[in-house]
């Protein structure tokens, strides 16, 4: 094994939500981390048990160069010598390369490891890697979903808030507004959130009403290839094998028993309920919530639950 | 210059296109090449036997830049049957010498090489652009192509097709009568990986030397043939199938590839080799049973376009046909532009090139055999005869006393269930054809 | 003046240029920057930073209608920050520069944020949603944030915007425009020789990630754990309910969860 | 799906697998007299033809010692030498490298075949054996090396491409590294450094001989599962020696003991896939060599996913090569949907190693017969092909059909349910038994790909066959449930409605149990096997109190030949399922139901809610009778001959379909 060099992971924090593969980075980092952006405090809670020594910086300029510079500040202050481990999210590749040069340091664009003499790059699309060798400190990304998160029991932290400022520059690129996800028009691949069906619910209808149950938990709907067959539902919806291979946080499974080309294309879920009338199967066996009942009839109580009935 | 955007237009840069516009670049004419893949050859079959003899008059000492395989120093002719096989195998190493007789190469490699010869000559090549349609002056003789590209109208006084088989241009022109799936075979070719070395044990060749092999039966009751060649570090191996036949029997090629690998003269081959490629064409095969009309008024055809290919089972040879004849269209329509008259007429040269030449004669010999080779007798009853009468010719049955040749014949006849009439008579076209 | 930087791809172990070309990404980048010249009236100039045959993407980028078209000449071999420090410095006088999101190769994504920094303006990256207004001076662009959350981003004045391939189809080019181009002039620009090894990639290992380990001391425990039988702990709970209380029983987990509030 | 990097190649030492699938070593009883058979050669063969990235064969035995079963190879006979060239030189006409797995079982054995004491570090009895074993002496370590040495000679005269050792679940290396069996005291016993020297021994001495040529890999077990067995932690600290010996190129890995938990090394579809992953993926975070991961790798892009994790660089995948040859080569082909996926069923591979007989597959009679087939791999289409009518969609029809249909005939299958798959569908359709029902999927998927006909919902009766007129009848009617002689008349008694065949429960006609019905059952186990357990488990989940009898001497007897067993047993004990056994019915009216206890005697009454029967069936004869009296060509298979089980419908249809 190798010993991995002093890192420190600079996570671009927004409205106190920590990117994709932030918690990977501050793992990567062994636990010491700068949070910078909106809300930090926030995604200090966020990242409690990871992190073991934290710095911020409330950043009122969100542009990636402004970002860029005033975290380059704040490592000079703070840990000057460790290289830098950035997440490979959208906001952390758009404030790398700025940081990389307000460091006047080398970037590593894409890493999948950080050894101790060695930086490891996803190239060709993850079909190559380019291991490079590292003298003296550096900027790296890191590309989520690769490394997996440590989580430790000891959930003490250090937090030593920063303040630096930044000049106030016009900006000709300006955010309006950020979308929070649209589980109905968004890629199954990508959702957060997915709402499975399979042979267990007995009519086409009942996939119009999963459809709304799922809408209402802002999730997405799945199925299982039973229902394609069955055309009750489209091939872009079925998750596996043949299917879309999605990776959602949170995972409910209507009537699902989880043969293992379902499940294959199901991802690492950090959640996952399953109602079934059979107590044993692998569904069941994955779930963390494993409720034995009828789907049906849940799906009619959830959906009445979830979206109180309108008076016609 | 003229009202024109050229002196003519040739559509395809297969080898057919690429041959006549090089042609016509050597006659000093300003000429455009549209191919609708990214690049010549980008849309053919991965390899094939190439006999370039043609080109010695285009490119002379052509051996020393075009992207060979291997020089084809051995051809065979293989007759399969349920589990056994007869083969007729003819070697020279002076085919592996200059001029060379024949190559083994990568389709892609070599319309792309060739399509480079008619660039350095001067034609203007455009890629990745398709022609949709044949344009006319109001007397409605040909005088240019649309494509689909915007604004993307050519003029010329000469259009040559080369557009491969089943050529639309040829058809809008009214050039073809009705053709009809009979006069279609389908090939469908892997190319499967070997190491060098293992190539060069199995089919008993050393350095760049390869071998040529055709087959009759063992397409699994399909009328057809196989073939199987050898490339540097690939052996292609196909079949070539009747297409009313494939669908009466509602059998897939892959399934009959897959039975032709299986055959035990075939299968130590190509053992342990991997899939690189599985590609499918149609092929015209009636010969010339089938051609079309080849010139009109401001327009040639060329190559498969004119189903200028000899699918004769035994013979598989287009890109031959196809060179020579896109190098005498190319002829034709340069002096017709000389002589300043591109009607029917005018173009009427190329025909009389394509006679005087083994483009034409060829298929007028090799008239009768697509039939014949494609018959059912032929692809059903025959194989099993002659590998019968092989066998028992070879086997030694001691102590019964070999029985003679003529009784073996006459019995393996009656087995195979074979009128005598019918075998004399198709020896008869067979000696016809092909001797 | 509008710009497009365009990359060059050989595609891995082709052993020609035939199957060479540039990404859908550089392609919606072409398409758009010829998009905002048509609205402000205004002129494309396209750069890329590749070998001789890179030129051939040049042509196909004036036959669709760039004025001017430079290569930088270089092998392969260029680190990020030097391929953007040469861009910079042919497109210092451009208002708008595209360029596509990730290269199909390299695919470290960090050119166009390199270049903005370069250049000192402001960058939109990782777009998939362009609407250009009437007279081009304002850009509505949309940009995937993780988690499925998009942020909208208005552009009104200089700045590198990159493109995901998505995000715009190239026009087919005009016939006649390509046998002009065929023979149009290409400004060559020397660069210094590479500064980062291209050669040493090594086949793709991924990272061990590891599983939880049965825990327990007892053999049996470990069996059971392993193959979710009997009441070994295991993170499943298992309850038997009425539906309605099965319904009760979903929200209240996802309310524990942090999923609903 | 796209593969990024299922069918990338991988360096092992001086080897390159072709893709990281791996078919890992296993038994196969093919050996005769100590030797590896041309059965073996065609074998291999065949998945090394279907795509297989790497081949490790059985293991060979390196000591005379060491004889645990009868058709072991033995490794340390020069005569072996022969049959490797054999193997290996028809695996490698298909460029696939193939490595010899070669061990010593050490005290997991039985002096009975070898007539000699079995040798193990301490005098500590094995389980399965319950033979004390002889502690080996240092001169004996030697010796134990020195056999390693020789059979690795043997292996590279006979063309292998590399050595693995077997440290894992049966061997005398997995002896020495466990704190259970390994008792010593001197330099061998104690620390795990001493615990893990004759690997160390071993290695080098292999390395030795084998130079830089071959390959050498090393299989290690990550969790015995065992009392005071190793444990994961031990392993990756074993790992991480082997890999300082700097001789070595791959660690295969494996979970669980022989000859004590067996049942998770080969584990049944009880069993969740992925449940032995921890160990690869923990190992391959310590160490830089390749490691394989092995158990339930059923499907390829479960495989993919694997790598994709980081969980392993390579799949061991045995089973599912072993029911499909091509199964690499049809996942990498795209054509996922045709392969014939492994049922994680263990009847005809690790059941027939139960039996010393010759490793098969229940869905695939090819499986063990390649040498026969082999002689071409020519399949002999009929010149005249004829009309085959087909009565019955369950497995022995359905593989009639598929043997006729291509050697080229025209097939119909006529069913005369709505749904394909006689008893097998209801079979599947219990708890955790559902991967059963990919037999019929996979019959159902190649009658499609050759053109078979099924038809459902008609029946075949005679004058249905003088309408049809087919050339030939394959009648595979099946076997329908029968009442015992000691349950009395419904007619006579109301009570006896109350017992019901197991059928009725699973095709929902008896409606028994619920959430919370409460209701008692006794089910009759007079089959000993799925029929009853399985039933036994709906009724528990669905609230049933679940007492299963049987005349035997224990519940589901052939449970333990396909390692069914101990699970069920932990799930049985988890369900409050009572167990009850050398019980023989004598009769069943007015409600009670009598057991004759037999060892003693004595009658017992049980008064249950229901009684439920696993018992044999009856075959449904009447149409192949009338058919053959009718004179019509007919021949019948599966069930409908004589009850067996589906492996045997399958072998009947198979054998029947391909001589038409
Ligand atoms: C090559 C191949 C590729 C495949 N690819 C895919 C793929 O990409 N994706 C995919 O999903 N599948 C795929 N499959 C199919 C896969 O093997 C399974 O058959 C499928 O996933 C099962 O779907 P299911 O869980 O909906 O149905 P089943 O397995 O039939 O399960 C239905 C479940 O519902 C439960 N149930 C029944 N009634 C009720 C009720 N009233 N209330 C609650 N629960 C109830 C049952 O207990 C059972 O657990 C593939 C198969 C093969 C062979
Ligand atoms: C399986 C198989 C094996 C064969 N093996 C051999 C062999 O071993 N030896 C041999 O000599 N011959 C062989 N042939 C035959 C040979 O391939 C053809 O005869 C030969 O390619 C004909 O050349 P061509 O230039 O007429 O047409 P093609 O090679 O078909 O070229 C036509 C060109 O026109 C282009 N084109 C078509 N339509 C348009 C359009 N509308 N606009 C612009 N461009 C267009 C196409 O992209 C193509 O590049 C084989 C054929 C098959 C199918
Ligand atoms: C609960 C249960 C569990 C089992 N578990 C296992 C197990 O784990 N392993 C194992 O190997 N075996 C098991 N078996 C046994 C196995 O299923 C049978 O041995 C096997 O299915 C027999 O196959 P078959 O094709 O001969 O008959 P069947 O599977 O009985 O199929 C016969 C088919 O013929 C149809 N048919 C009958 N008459 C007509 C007609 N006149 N016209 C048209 N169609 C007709 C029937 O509807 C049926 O579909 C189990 C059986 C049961 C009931
Ligand atoms: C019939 C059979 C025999 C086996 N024998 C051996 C053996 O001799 N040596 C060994 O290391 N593993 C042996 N195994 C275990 C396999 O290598 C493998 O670990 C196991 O089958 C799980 O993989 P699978 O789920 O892909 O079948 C055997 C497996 C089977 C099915
Ligand atoms: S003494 Fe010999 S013959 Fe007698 S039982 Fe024992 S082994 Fe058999
Ligand atoms: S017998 Fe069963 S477990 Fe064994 S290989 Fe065949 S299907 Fe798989």
């Amino acid at each position: 094994m190798n010993a991995v060099p002093a890192l420190i992971a600079v996570v671009p924090v927004r409205d106190g939500i920590l990117p994709a593969g932030g918690l990977e980075s501050i793992s990567e980092a062994r636990g010491i981390a700068l949070l910078i952006g909106s809300d930090c405090p926030a995604a200090v809670e966020s990242a409690r048990g990871v992190a073991r020594r934290v710095f911020t910086v409330e950043a009122t300029d969100q542009s990636p160069a402004i970002l860029g510079r005033v975290a380059a500040e704040a490592i000079r202050r703070s840990l000057p010598d460790h290289s830098v481990v950035v997440p490979a999210s959208p906001d952390g590749r758009d404030l790398a390369p700025h940081l990389a040069l307000a460091l006047g340091r080398p970037l590593h664009s894409g890493a999948i490891e950080i050894r101790a003499d060695e930086v490891r790059l996803a190239r060709q699309g993850g079909l190559a890697i380019a291991p490079v060798r590292v003298e003296g400190p550096f900027v790296a990304t890191l590309q989520p979903g690769i490394r997996g998160v440590d989580f430790v029991a000891d959930t003490t932290l250090e937090h030593a808030p920063l303040s630096i400022s930044a000049p106030t520059t016009g900006h000709s690129v300006v955010s309006v507004e950020v979308r929070p996800p649209d589980a109905s028009t968004m890629d199954l691949a990508e959702a957060p959130r997915i709402v499975g069906g399979g042979a267990g619910l007995d009519s086409d209808a009942r996939f119009a009403m999963l459809a709304e149950v799922a809408a209402s938990l802002d999730a997405s709907m799945g199925v299982t290839r039973v229902i394609t067959d069955r055309g009750w539902a489209t091939h872009e919806r079925q998750i596996g094998t043949t299917g879309v291979v999605v990776d959602p946080r949170l995972y409910i499974a209507f009537g699902i028993s989880g043969a293992v080309q379902h499940t294959s294309g199901l991802g690492q879920p950090a959640h996952i309920i399953s109602v079934n009338t059979d107590p044993h199967c692998p569904m069941m066996q994955m779930a963390d919530l494993a409720i034995v009942a009828d789907a049906n009839e849940v799906l009619v109580a959830l959906a009445h639950e979830v979206t109180p009935v309108s008076p016609s | 210059m003229s009202r024109f955007d050229a002196d003519a237009i040739v559509v395809g840069a297969g080898p057919a296109g690429s041959c006549a516009a090089l042609a016509l670049a050597r006659a000093g004419k300003n000429v455009i090449l549209v191919e609708r893949g990214p690049f010549a050859g980008s849309k053919n079959m991965y390899g094939g036997v190439v006999y370039p003899r043609i080109l010695d008059e285009l490119v002379p000492n052509w051996w020393e830049t075009a992207p060979v395989q291997r020089w084809v120093v051995r051809r065979s002719t293989m007759i399969l049957a349920d589990d056994n096989a007869f083969t007729i195998d003819y070697r020279t190493p002076s085919w592996g010498r200059p001029p060379y007789n024949g190559a083994t190469a990568y389709r892609p490699d070599f319309d792309h090489w060739l399509s480079r010869q008619a660039v350095a000559a001067g034609a203007t090549l455009v890629t990745s652009t398709t022609v949709t349609g044949l344009l006319r002056d109001p007397a409605g003789r040909v005088n240019g192509v649309r494509t689909d590209r915007p604004d993307g109208d050519l003029s010329a006084p000469i259009v040559i097709a080369c557009d491969g088989v089943n050529s639309f241009l040829a058809k809008e022109a009214g050039l073809y009568t009705a053709t009809d799936a009979a006069n279609f075979t389908v090939g469908v070719k892997e190319t499967l990986a070997l190491p060098r070395s293992v190539i060069e044990e199995r089919f008993g060749v050393r350095d760049d030397h390869g071998v040529d092999i055709e087959i009759l039966g063992g397409t699994s009751g399909v009328n057809g043939g196989g073939f199987i060649y050898t490339n540097l570090e690939t052996v292609s191996l196909g079949v070539v199938l009747k297409l009313p036949k494939l669908t009466a029997q509602s059998k897939r090629p892959e399934e009959i590839i897959a039975g032709l690998k299986r055959h035990p003269a075939i299968a130590p081959l190509i053992e342990g080799a991997t899939v690189q490629e599985y590609s499918a064409h149609v092929i015209p095969e009636a010969g010339l049973s089938m051609m079309p009309t080849m010139v009109t008024d401001g327009m040639l055809v060329a190559g498969d376009a004119a189903a200028l290919c000899l699918a004769a089972g035994i013979w598989l040879e287009g890109v031959n046909f196809a060179m020579a004849s896109g190098m005498y269209a190319g002829r034709a329509a340069a002096a017709a532009i000389d002589q300043g008259d591109v009607s029917a007429k005018g173009l009427a040269g190329y025909t009389k090139l394509l006679e005087e030449s083994f483009v034409l004669a060829d298929h007028r010999k090799l008239k009768d055999i697509p039939g014949l080779v494609l018959s059912d007798r032929v692809q059903q009853k025959y194989p099993g005869f002659v590998t019968s009468v092989i066998e028992r010719v070879f086997r030694v049955d001691n102590p019964n006393p070999k029985p003679g040749l003529r009784r073996i014949v006459r019995e393996e006849r009656k087995r195979a269930g074979i009128k005598l009439g019918d075998l004399l008579r198709d020896g008869w076209k067979g000696m016809r054809g092909f001797g | 003046m509008i710009a497009v930087c365009l990359k060059w791809v050989q595609p891995h172990g082709a052993a020609d240029d035939r199957f060479a070309g540039i990404s859908a990404a550089d392609q919606s980048a072409l398409e758009l920057a010829l998009r905002t010249a048509e609205a402000r009236g205004d002129e494309v100039l396209a750069v890329t930073v590749g070998p001789v045959g890179a030129e051939r993407a040049l042509r196909d980028a004036l036959a669709c209608g760039a004025t001017r078209a430079v290569r930088i000449a270089t092998e392969p071999g260029v680190s990020s920050l030097r391929t953007a420090t040469a861009l910079a410095a042919e497109v210092d006088a451009a208002d708008v520069v595209w360029c596509g999101d990730y290269s199909a190769d390299r695919g470290s994504g960090s050119v166009p944020a390199f270049l903005a920094a370069r250049l000192g303006i402001d960058q939109a990256l990782g777009l998939i949603d362009i609407e250009i207004n009437g007279n081009g001076s304002h850009i509505r662009a949309v940009r995937r944030l993780d988690g499925g959350r998009r942020e909208v981003l208005s552009v009104t004045g200089r700045a590198v915007l990159s493109v995901e391939g998505s995000t715009a189809r190239l026009r087919r080019a005009p016939l006649r425009s390509v046998i002009t181009a065929d023979a149009a002039s290409i400004t060559v620009r020397p660069l210094e020789s590479p500064d980062i090894s291209a050669a040493d990639l090594v086949p793709y290992r991924p990272r061990a990630r590891v599983l939880p380990a049965p825990a327990s001391a007892n053999a049996l425990d470990r069996v059971r754990a392993l193959t979710d039988t009997g009441a070994a702990p295991s993170r499943t709970e298992t309850v038997v309910l009425e539906p309605a209380a099965a319904a009760r029983r979903i929200l209240d987990a996802l309310r524990d969860w942090g999923y609903l509030t | 799906m796209a593969y990024k990097y299922l069918w990338t190649p991988l360096q092992l030492g001086p080897v390159a697998a072709r893709n990281r699938i791996v078919f890992s070593a296993h038994l196969t009883n093919y050996a005769r007299d100590g030797k590896p058979t041309e059965q073996h050669a065609a074998y291999y063969a065949a998945r090394a033809a279907g795509g297989a990235g790497l081949i490790i064969t059985e293991e060979h035995s390196t000591h005379p010692t060491d004889w645990p079963y009868e058709k072991l190879i033995h490794g340390f006979h020069q005569d072996v030498i022969p049959g490797y060239k054999r193997i290996t030189d028809a695996v490698h006409r298909h460029r696939t490298p193939i490595f010899a797995q070669i061990n010593h079982n050490g005290g997991q054995a039985s002096s009975m075949f070898s007539r000699l004491p079995v040798w193990a570090p301490s005098p500590v009895a094995d389980p399965l054996f319950r033979e004390v074993p002889k502690a080996v002496s240092h001169a004996e370590i030697d010796e134990i090396v020195a056999g390693y040495a020789l059979v690795a000679e043997h292996c590279a005269e006979g063309g292998f491409d590399g050595i693995e050792l077997q440290c894992s679940h049966s061997s005398i290396v997995r002896g020495f590294l466990s704190p259970a069996t390994n008792k010593r005291t001197d330099e061998y016993g104690g620390s795990l450094a001493n615990r893990a020297r004759l690997l160390v021994e071993i290695v080098a001495a292999v390395r030795r001989v084998i130079g830089n040529r071959l390959a050498l890999g090393v299989r290690l077990c990550g969790d015995e599962l065992i009392e005071n067995g190793t444990t994961i932690d031990e392993a990756v600290e074993v790992a991480r020696i082997v890999e300082a010996t700097g001789h070595v190129d791959y660690i295969n890995t494996s979970i669980g003991v022989a000859t004590a938990s067996l049942f998770m090394i080969e584990a049944s579809m009880h069993i969740p896939p992925g449940y032995a992953m921890f160990i690869p993926s923990a190992i391959r975070k310590a160490v830089d060599l390749p490691v394989v991961g092995v158990g339930r790798f059923k499907d390829p892009l479960q495989a993919e996913r694997a790598l994709a994790e980081g969980h392993c660089d390579l799949v061991g995948v045995v089973r599912g090569q072993i029911a499909d040859p091509d199964f690499a080569a049809k996942a990498r082909a795209g054509a996922t949907d045709e392969i014939r996926l492994c049922l994680s069923c263990n009847q005809e591979c690790v059941g027939r190693m139960g039996l010393n007989r010759w490793l098969g597959c229940i869905e695939n009679p090819r499986t063990g017969r390649e040498h026969e087939w082999a002689v071409d791999g020519h399949v002999s289409l009929t010149n005249k092909p004829k009309n085959v009518m087909v009565v019955g969609a369950g497995p022995a029809g359905l593989q009639a059909a598929i043997a006729a249909a291509r050697n080229g005939h025209r097939v119909t299958v006529y069913e005369k349910d709505e749904k394909v798959g006689g008893q097998v569908r209801l079979a599947a359709s219990v708890p955790n038994r559902a991967e059963f029902g990919d037999m019929i999927r996979n019959q159902i998927n190649e009658c499609r790909r050759l053109g078979v006909e099924v038809v459902t919902g008609t029946g075949v009766w005679p004058g249905f066959v003088e309408e049809k007129q087919p050339d030939h009848i394959v009648v595979a009617t099946g076997a329908e449930p029968q009442r015992p002689w000691w349950v009395a008349d419904p007619d006579a008694d109301e009570t006896a409605r109350r017992v019901v065949d197991v059928r009725a429960i699973l095709d929902g006609s008896a409606p028994l149990g619920g959430p919370q019905s409460g209701e008692s059952v006794v089910v009759v186990d007079e089959i000993g096997f799925h029929h009853a357990t399985s039933v036994a488990e709906l009724l528990a989940d669905r609230g049933c109190a679940v007492e299963i009898t049987t005349p035997g001497m224990v519940v589901g007897q052939d449970l333990g030949i396909t390692l069914d067993m101990e699970n069920w047993w932990i799930r049985a004990g988890a369900k409050g399922i009572v167990q009850s056994t050398d019980l023989v019915p004598m009769g069943y009216a007015g409600g009670e139901l009598t057991l004759l206890h037999h060892p003693t005697g004595v009658n017992q009454t049980r008064r249950p809610d229901w009684v439920v029967l696993a018992v044999p069936p009856n075959p449904v004869e009447w149409l192949y009778n009338d058919l053959k009296n009718a004179g019509w060509s007919v021949e019948r298979v599966g069930d409908c001959v004589a009850p067996r089980r589906a492996h045997a419908a399958v072998v009947d249809g198979e054998r029947v379909g391909s001589s038409l």
